[in-house]
C-alpha cells in the first residue's frame, strides 16, 4: 500500500499528547473507490490504546468502507494502515488481520446453518485441530451467559432472534483477545438494556486497555462511552476532537458542513396538502381483537386520521409481528383489519397494499431490498397505476417519479439507475421508506425506520411521516428509539404482547422504557387507564 | 414360464430403447420368446450405460439366469465382466458388438467394417470415382460408428482417391446432424453424396433439410445427392419407395434375436460350434476370444426393397 | 397526480461524495458476448467464405431457433430465481402426447389414439407443455420440495413417458398442421426465425415494460422483498414455469417440422447447452439478473461455434475438445467486457 | 434484568416469540431417505427374494462406488458452496492420460508414450486429477468467471481430449497395478467398497471434527462471514476442488479395474446423478448444508432404485419412466421425513 499518488499530500495526523506507546491503530491517506464512487478520500485516523474513539458521520459518509479497510475486508486504493506500529498485514492474509483488530460488522457476518457455538469461535477452535464440541458447548454457555444471552449453545444460527444474533456477534469480536475493537453500530439492533449490558462490558474491557473504534448514529451514545470523536464527511475526516468539549450542535454541524447554530427547519415546508378528506371520526386504520398466538394478544388499536400513533415495545415483544400482520405478511389467529371502516382481508399483502396500508419492513436487507437492481426499480416495485397504462411501466415515467422521491427523502445515490446495494445503510433505509410511500398509502406502518439512518435524515423522515398524517391520512410507527415516538400523538407501550400503558404528548421517557420492560410502577405521564382495549382516536 | 426349464433360464439385457433398431430388436425378443422360445429372464434395460449393463447383468445371474445374451455398446468395460461369468461357467452371447476381451461364447453381428465398406463402394460406384461427399458419423465413442467410420475412410482413400469426403461428428443426434450439413452445404455447394451412418438418426433430419435447401430431386433425376443409410429401418424402406435415398445396409434386427436366442439355448444345452459356413447363410468366424457369426446385412436398393425378407418389411406387417 | 412526498425544496442536499458520470455499469453485461460473436464472425470469414454468405448466417439463426426457444422459458424461470431442466424432455414429450391423441390408431405405423382432429395437434401440444409446468410448480411451490432435483426427476420421468408412449420410435407421419410452421419459410427466411425473434423481442419488452415483468427480477432477486411489496410471488412463479413448459412445447412444435419427424432422443442432452447459453448470456444462476438480449446472444454464440468448426473442417476426434474450449474461452472474454465477476 | 427472551413469566398469557426446544432439525435431514431405503428394501424383497442374497446387496455396494466417489468429491464442493461438473469428465480422462503416458508406445492396441514406468500409472492418474481440480480452481478462483459454465466448459473440453487421445476406443490392456484395486476382494467383499466406505467416514470425520472441515460449511453458508473470521476462504476452496479432482480420478481407477478398460465413454453423463443423489441426500446446492451420511443414501437409494426394477422385471421401454417416478417420490418422501423446506 502506498500513499495515495497525486492525492492530496498526506496531512500530518493530528498530533495527540505525546505518548510513549505507538497507536493502537493509524490510517494515513486512505482512499477508496467504489466504481464512480470514491468512498474515501485521504482519510486519516489513529486510535490510541486503551482509547474509545468514536467515528460518525451522515449516511454514506464512510464509516463502513473505512472500517472494511481497517479490518482487511477492503483493499484500499492508497494508504497506509499499521496496527501498534507495525504494518498491516498483507491484504488476503485475513487470519493475521484477525490477531489484530476484531469487528462487529454492519452487516451480520455470521453462518446461518452453523450452530451458536460455532459461530462464537469460528475459526479459532479452542484445542487442537480437532473439535471437541462438548466443551465448545460448555464454553460458549458460558460466554454468552455473561451478556445475559439465554440460547442453546447447539442451535443453528438461524433459528435465533435478531438482538441475541447481534450478541453472539458482539460476544464473538470481545472474547477474541484483540487490543483493537471495531464496533460499526452495534447498537442498532439492540434494545435499551441490551445496550445497557454491552455498554457495561465495552467498559469492562476499556479499564483492561482494550481501544475501541464506536460507529453510531446516536450522539448520545458516542458520548456516553467515547472520549474522541473523529467526523467523516463525503469521504473526508472534517475533524477530530475530545468528546468533551464538543456540544451536539457543534458535531452535528461538523457532520452536515453547515454553520453550527443555523439549523434547518425541524419540518421540511408542508407539502400542497391534498385536500385532507376530513373525517367523521372513523379511524384510518382499526385493528379489533387482533392475536397472532405466540405474539400478541388480542389488542385492539386504532390510528385516527392524521394522527401518528406509536407502538412501542421491546425487540423481541411482538411488536413487529403486529405490523407484519397488519401488512398482510401473516395471517393473524383472530381478530379483524379495517381501513377507513373497510375491513381488509387478512394475510395478503396485496390487499392490504390496495386498502391502503403502506409497510416499512424491520430488517431493510431482508424484506426491503432488492439489492441488484436500481433504486429507481425499488422505490416503484410496489407502484400499480401511475407509471403506465394497462399494466406497463414506462421507464421515463418511471425515472421521474423515482427522482421526485429521491428529492423528497434526500436520498444520496448516483441516480435512479444506481443498483440499491451501491448505496449506503441509511440511504438503503430511506428507499424502503419511500418504497412504503410511493402508493400514496391511507396509513403507513413502519417498524423502526430510522434505523441506521443519521441524524438529519432521521429528521426528515420523521417529517415525512408527520407530513402523512398532516396530510389527513394516518401513520403506525413500531419503534422502541424515544426519537421515533416523540412525533407520535399517542403512544401505546406493549410488554409481551400486551398493552401495557398509553401516553400522549409530553411523556416521559423513563415512564415509556418502565412501561415497554413491563416495569409498570411509577407513574405514567398523562396516562390513559392502562388497559385500555380501545383506544379511540382522536385528532389531535 | 418362468422358472420351467430344467436347464435353466436366459438373462437378457438389452442395450437401449429409444432407438427404432434397437425397439425392433426388442419386439423379436419379445415374440420370439412368447412363441415357444426358451425360458427367460424378464428383459432387462441398460439405457446405453456399460455400467448398468454390469449390475443388470449381476442382477440377472443373482436371479438365476443360466446364459446370458447383452449387446454391450462399450466393448472394452465389458471384459472383467465376461470374465467373472466365466469363472461362473456362464455363457455369453454377444449381440451386435464384440468385446474386446473376456470370453464369449458366441458373438452374434453383422460386420459393421463391412458397412462401411459397401456404403463407400455404392457411393463410389454411383459417383463415378469422383465428387465430394459428406459423411455423418455416429457416437465417436461407439465401436459400431468407428468401425464404419474407419473402414469407410480407408476403402475411399484406397480405391476412390478423386472422391473428397468431409467427416461430421454428430454425437448420432439428428439435429446436430442437419445443422453441420447445412453448414456444409452453405460451404460446398457441390455437394455430391451423403453417407448416414444411422438412418434412425439422421434420415428425417437430412431429408427435411434437403426438402428445404430444394437438393431433394428424386434418384435419377439430374441435381440428385446420393444418399446412403445404414440400419435398414422401416423409415429407410419408405424413403427408398419414395425415391429419397439410394440405399440402406439392412442391420438384420430379426436375426440378432433370433439367432441370440438360438445360440443362448445351445449354450445351455452345451452344444458348440465351430468356424465355417452355418445353416441360414451365414459364416462363423473364430475371433480370439470365442467365435462370431457373421449374419448377412443386404444391401437394399429400389430393386430389392419389397423382399418380405427384410426385417424391416416383416415389423410392418407383424403390426 | 399522487404527490404524496413533496421534496423539502429549501435545504439542498450537500453535495455527495465525488461521482464520475458514466454509462450504467449493468448495461454492459448484457453487450459483454457481443466482441465474442464478432470475433467468431472474423475467424468464420477467414477459415471459410462462405461463412458470410446469406445462406448460411439464415442456417445458423434456424438452428438456434429451438434452443433458443428453450432458452428463453429458461432464462425468464431463471430470472425468477428458479431452475427448470425437465424443458429438455417436454420438447419431446409435448409432441408426442399430441400426436398420440390425435393420430389415428390404424393405418400408420405408430398407433394413436385418434380422439381428435389433427388440427388441434399443436394446441394440444401447447396444453401438455402447461401442463407440464404446471407439475412442476406444484412440486416446487406446493411441496416445497428442491426445484433442481425436482425437475431433474421431471426430465427422467417424462423422457421415460415419451419412450414409452413413442415404443422408442421416432414418428414420422406428422399432420401438416403440426408440421407447416418448422419448415415454411415467410420472406425467404424460416417462419421459425420470425416466429423466434418476435417472441424473444415480446419477452424482452414484458421483462422491461411490463409491471409483472419487471416482478420476476423482484422475485429472483430477493422473494421475501417482493412478497413485502405486495408482488404475487407464488402465482407469479408458476405463470413463469407454465409459459417455460409452452414454450419448450413450441420449440418441439417448431423442432418436429424442421427436422421432420419426432425423434425418440429429441432434445435429449440439451438442458446443459441451455444453461450454458443463458449463463454465458450473462443470466445469473441464483436469480434476478440477466437479460433475454443477453440470452439470445448466448445461443447465437454456440451455435456460431459450431458452425465455424464445421466450415473450418476440424477433425471429428477434436470438435468437442475444441468446443469446450471455445466455451472456456468466451466465458472468460466475456467476463472481462463485462468487468463484472460472475457468480 | 438480563434476560433477553425469558420464558414468558406467568403474567403474560400470550407467551413471547416462540423459540420451543426442539431437536436439531438439520439432524433429520440426514437420515431423510432411511426411510425410502427401508422401503426399497421390502419392494426389493417382495419382487425378488434374491434381493435380500449377499451377492446381490454386495452387488449394489459395488455398483454404487463409483458413483459414491464422484459424490463425495462433489459434496465437499457443493457444501463449500460451489459446483464441479467436470467431475464426469475427470473419471475417464484422468485414467487416459495417465496410461498413454505408461503404456508402451507399440505392441498394444493403443499406442501409448511409454514414458513412465507402469507402477507410476495410479499416481499420475491422482496427479491429473488434482491439475484438472487445480485449473477448475484457476477458472474460479482467479479469473472469477461463473463456476457452473466453467466447469461446463472443462466436463466438454476434457471429455474432448480423452476422445482425441483414446481416438474413441476404449484402453483395455491396463497395467495390473492400475486394475488391482478395482478388481480385488478383500474378505470376501470388494476392495473398492471399503475403500469407498473408508473415504466417506474419513470426511465424514473430517467435516465434522477438523477446523478445517467446519471451515467447510463456514464458507458455503456466507463466504463473507468466514472470511471476516479469518478463514482463508480462496485456498481452502481451492484445496477442495483439487481434493474432489483428486477422488474423481480415483473412482476413475476403481472403474478401470471394475470395468477390465477405460471406456471411452466413462462417466459420460453421470453428473446429474451425481447432483441427484447428493441433493436427494440433503446437500443443498447453495451451499454450507449437508452432511456426506446424507450423500451416501443418496448414492445408495439411486443404485438401489435400479437394481430393484431390474429384479422386478420392469419393460424395458418403462424403466426410466418409472425410474424418474421413483426419485420424484423419494424426493417428496424424504422432504416430508425431514419435516424442512429445501431449497
Ligand atoms: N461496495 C460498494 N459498491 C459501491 N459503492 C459503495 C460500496 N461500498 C460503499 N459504497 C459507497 O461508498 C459510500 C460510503 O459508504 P459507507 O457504507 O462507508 O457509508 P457509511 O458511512 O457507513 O454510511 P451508513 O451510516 O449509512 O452506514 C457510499 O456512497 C456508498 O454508496
Ligand atoms: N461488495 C459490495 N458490493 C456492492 N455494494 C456493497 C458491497 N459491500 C458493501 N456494499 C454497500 O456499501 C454500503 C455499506 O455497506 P454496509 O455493510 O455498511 O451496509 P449498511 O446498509 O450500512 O448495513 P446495515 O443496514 O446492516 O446497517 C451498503 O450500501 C452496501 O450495500
Ligand atoms: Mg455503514
Ligand atoms: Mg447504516
Amino acid at each position: 500500500m502506498t500513499a495515495a499518488p497525486g492525492g492530496p499530500a498526506p496531512e500530518e495526523p493530528t498530533r495527540e499528547p505525546a505518548v510513549a506507546e505507538p497507536p493502537a491503530v493509524r490510517a494515513e491517506g486512505i482512499v477508496k473507490r467504489y466504481g464512480p464512487t470514491l468512498a474515501l478520500d485521504g482519510v486519516h485516523l489513529t486510535v490510541r490504546p486503551g482509547e474509545a474513539h468514536a467515528l460518525v458521520g451522515r449516511n454514506g459518509a464512510g464509516k463502513s468502507t473505512l472500517v472494511s479497510v481497517l479490518t482487511g475486508m477492503a483493499r484500499p486504493d492508497a494508504g497506509r494502515v499499521a496496527f501498534g506500529g507495525v504494518p498491516a498485514p498483507r491484504w488476503g492474509d485475513p487470519a493475521a488481520w484477525q490477531r489484530q483488530v476484531a469487528c462487529v460488522h454492519q452487516r451480520s457476518m455470521t453462518v446461518p446453518g452453523l450452530t451458536v457455538a460455532e459461530n462464537l469461535f469460528l475459526n479459532r477452535f479452542p484445542g487442537g485441530p480437532a473439535l471437541r464440541w462438548r466443551a465448545l458447548r460448555g464454553r460458549a454457555r458460558d460466554l454468552l451467559a455473561g451478556y445475559g444471552v439465554d440460547v442453546d449453545p447447539a442451535a443453528r444460527l438461524e433459528e435465533l432472534g435478531v438482538e441475541q444474533l447481534q450478541f453472539v456477534e458482539i460476544a464473538r469480536a470481545l472474547s477474541r483477545g484483540a487490543r483493537l475493537i471495531v464496533l460499526d453500530e452495534p447498537t442498532a439492533r439492540l434494545d435499551a438494556p441490551g445496550i445497557a449490558r454491552l455498554f457495561g462490558r465495552l467498559r469492562e474491557l476499556r479499564a483492561q486497555g482494550v481501544a475501541f473504534l464506536f460507529i453510531s448514529h446516536h450522539l448520545q451514545e458516542v458520548r456516553a462511552l467515547c472520549d474522541t470523536v473523529t467526523v467523516l464527511r463525503d469521504a473526508r475526516r472534517v475533524l477530530t476532537a475530545p468528546v468533551a468539549g464538543l456540544g451536539e450542535d457543534a458535531l452535528v454541524a461538523a457532520m452536515t458542513g453547515e454553520d453550527a447554530g443555523h439549523r434547518r427547519p425541524a419540518r421540511a415546508p408542508a407539502p400542497p396538502a391534498p385536500p385532507a378528506p376530513r373525517t367523521d371520526g372513523t379511524p384510518v386504520l382499526r385493528a379489533e381483537g387482533l392475536a397472532l398466538r405466540g405474539h400478541f394478544g388480542p389488542l385492539d388499536l386504532a390510528v385516527g386520521a392524521g394522527e401518528v400513533v406509536g407502538l412501542a415495545g421491546a425487540a423481541a415483544g411482538g411488536t413487529t409481528a403486529v405490523a407484519e400482520v397488519l401488512a398482510g405478511l401473516r395471517s393473524p389467529d383472530a381478530g379483524r383489519i379495517t381501513v377507513r371502516g373497510r375491513p381488509v382481508r387478512p394475510g395478503s399483502v396485496p390487499h392490504a397494499l390496495d386498502a391502503g396500508i403502506g409497510y416499512v419492513p424491520e430488517d431493510r436487507h431482508r424484506e426491503g431490498l432488492v439489492p441488484a437492481r436500481s433504486v429507481a426499480e425499488n422505490l416503484t416495485l410496489a407502484v400499480t397505476g401511475p407509471l403506465g397504462p394497462c399494466g406497463t411501466v414506462l421507464p421515463a415515467r418511471t425515472r421521474e417519479f423515482a427522482r421526485r422521491m429521491i428529492a423528497a427523502l434526500d436520498i444520496r445515490t448516483t441516480g435512479p439507475d444506481q443498483p440499491v446495494s451501491g448505496l449506503s445503510g441509511g440511504n438503503q433505509q430511506k428507499v424502503v421508506v419511500a418504497r412504503a410511500l410511493a402508493r400514496d398509502p391511507a396509513v403507513l406502518v413502519a417498524v423502526r425506520p430510522t434505523n441506521g439512518v443519521d441524524v438529519r435524515s432521521k429528521e426528515a423522515l420523521l417529517g415525512v411521516v408527520r407530513q402523512v398524517a398532516d396530510g389527513g391520512r394516518g401513520a403506525l410507527i413500531v419503534s422502541d428509539e424515544p426519537a421515533d415516538l416523540r412525533i407520535c400523538d399517542r403512544v401505546v407501550a406493549v410488554f409481551r404482547g400486551r398493552v401495557r400503558a398509553e401516553f400522549r404528548r409530553g411523556w416521559r421517557e423513563a415512564d415509556l422504557v418502565a412501561a415497554m420492560e413491563g416495569v409498570t410502577a411509577g407513574t405514567p405521564g398523562p396516562p390513559t387507564a392502562p388497559d385500555t382495549s380501545t383506544t379511540e382516536g382522536t385528532a389531535p | 414360464n418362468r422358472g420351467s426349464d430344467a436347464t435353466g433360464r436366459i438373462g437378457i439385457d438389452v442395450p437401449r430403447t429409444d432407438t427404432d433398431f434397437w425397439d425392433s430388436y426388442q419386439d423379436h425378443l419379445k415374440a420370439d420368446l412368447a412363441h415357444g422360445g426358451p425360458a427367460a429372464l424378464p428383459l432387462a434395460n441398460s439405457q446405453n450405460d456399460i455400467g448398468k449393463v454390469v449390475s443388470d447383468v449381476q442382477a440377472l445371474t443373482g436371479q438365476g439366469a443360466r446364459a446370458i445374451v447383452i449387446a454391450p455398446q462399450d466393448t472394452g468395460a465389458i471384459t472383467a465382466e465376461l470374465r467373472r461369468l466365466a469363472d461362473r461357467r456362464i455363457p455369453v452371447v454377444s449381440v451386435d458388438t464384440r468385446p474386446d476381451d473376456g470370453p464369449v461364447y458366441m458373438v452374434v453381428r453383422a460386420d459393421n467394417r463391412a458397412y462401411g465398406e459397401r456404403s463407400c463402394v455404392f457411393l463410389g460406384e454411383r459417383l463415378g470415382g469422383h465428387g465430394r461427399v459428406a459423411e455423418l458419423q455416429g457416437d465417436l465413442s461407439s465401436i459400431n460408428g468407428r468401425d464404419r467410420s474407419e473402414a469407410f475412410a480407408a476403402c475411399m482413400k484406397r480405391r476412390y482417391p478423386g472422391i473428397t469426403v468431409h467427416e461430421l461428428a454428430t454425437d448420432w443426434k439428428g439435429e446436430v446432424a442437419s445443422a453441420k450439413l447445412q453448414s456444409l452445404l452453405a460451404q460446398h455447394h457441390d455437394l455430391d453424396g451423403v453417407y448416414l451412418q444411422a438412418g434412425g438418426a439422421f434420415l428425417q433430419p437430412v431429408l427435411a433439410l434437403l426438402r428445404q435447401r430444394g437438393l431433394l430431386e428424386p434418384v435419377g433425376t439430374p441435381g440428385h445427392l446420393t444418399l446412403v443409410s445404414n440400419d435398414g429401418i422401416p423409415d429407410e424402406l419408405a424413403a427408398i419407395r419414395a425415391g429419397t435415398l439410394d440405399a440402406t445396409l439392412s442391420q438384420p434386427a430379426d436375426l440378432y434375436a433370433r439367432y441370440a436366442l438360438y445360440y443362448a439355448r445351445a449354450a445351455l444345452a452345451g452344444k458348440t460350434f465351430r468356424p465355417g459356413p452355418t445353416d441360414h447363410g451365414s459364416t462363423i468366424v473364430k475371433i480370439k476370444n470365442g467365435l462370431e457369426d457373421q449374419l448377412p446385412a443386404p444391401l437394399v436398393t429400389k430393386e430389392n426393397v419389397n423382399d418380405p425378407h427384410l426385417w424391416a418389411n416383416q415389423s410392418e406387417q407383424g403390426k | 397526480m399522487t404527490e404524496t412526498t413533496a421534496p423539502p425544496a429549501a435545504d439542498a442536499p450537500p453535495a455527495g461524495p465525488v461521482r464520475r458520470p458514466r454509462i450504467a455499469p449493468g448495461r454492459w453485461r448484457d453487450f459483454s458476448l457481443v466482441p465474442v460473436i464478432l470475433l467468431l464472425g472474423v475467424v468464420g470469414f477467414i477459415v471459410s467464405p462462405a461463412f458470410l454468405s446469406g445462406d448460411n448466417l439464415i442456417g445458423v439463426v434456424q438452428q438456434s431457433t429451438e434452443l433458443g426457444l428453450l432458452v428463453l422459458g429458461e432464462a425468464l424461470v431463471l430470472i425468477s430465481g428458479r431452475m427448470d431442466l425437465s424443458l429438455e424432455s417436454t420438447i419431446g414429450l409435448a409432441p408426442v402426447v399430441a400426436l398420440w391423441l390425435v393420430l389415428p390408431a390404424h393405418g400408420g405405423r405408430f398407433a394413436g389414439l385418434g380422439l381428435l382432429p389433427s388440427w388441434t395437434a399443436v394446441p394440444l401440444c401447447l396444453a401438455v407443455g402447461a401442463a407440464i409446468g404446471a407439475a412442476n410448480g406444484f412440486l416446487m411451490l406446493r411441496l416445497r420440495v428442491n426445484g433442481f432435483i425436482a425437475t431433474l426427476g421431471m426430465l427422467t420421468m417424462l423422457r421415460g413417458l415419451h419412450l414409452g408412449l413413442s415404443e422408442g420410435r421416432s414418428l414420422a407421419d406428422v399432420p401438416d398442421s403440426f408440421a407447416y410452421l418448422g419448415r415454411t419459410s415467410w420472406l425467404g427466411v424460416p417462419a421459425a426465425v420470425w416466429i423466434c425473434l418476435a417472441l424473444f423481442a415480446l419477452g424482452g419488452a414484458a421483462l422491461g415494460y411490463l409491471r409483472h415483468g419487471r416482478a420476476l427480477y423482484a422475485i429472483g432477486g430477493n422473494p421475501e422483498a417482493a412478497r413485502a411489496a405486495g408482488i404475487r410471488t407464488d402465482r407469479i412463479t408458476w405463470t413463469v414455469l407454465v409459459l417455460a413448459g409452452v414454450l419448450a412445447a413450441f420449440a418441439g412444435v417448431l423442432y418436429t417440422g424442421h427436422y421432420g419427424a419426432v425423434s425418440a432422443s429429441q432434445g435429449s442432452g440439451w438442458i446443459f447447452q441451455v444453461f450454458a447459453a443463458a449463463v454465458i448470456g450473462g443470466i445469473s444462476l441464483k436469480g434476478g439478473r440477466g437479460t433475454l438480449f443477453g440470452a439470445l446472444t448466448g445461443v447465437l454464440t454456440l451455435q456460431l461455434v459450431i458452425n465455424v468448426m464445421t466450415l473450418g473442417g476440424v477433425p471429428p476426434l477434436w470438435t468437442q475438445f475444441l468446443n469446450g474450449a471455445i466455451i472456456l474461452l468466451a466465458l472468460v472474454v466475456s467476463r472481462f467486457t463485462s468487468g463484472e465477476q460472475q457468480e
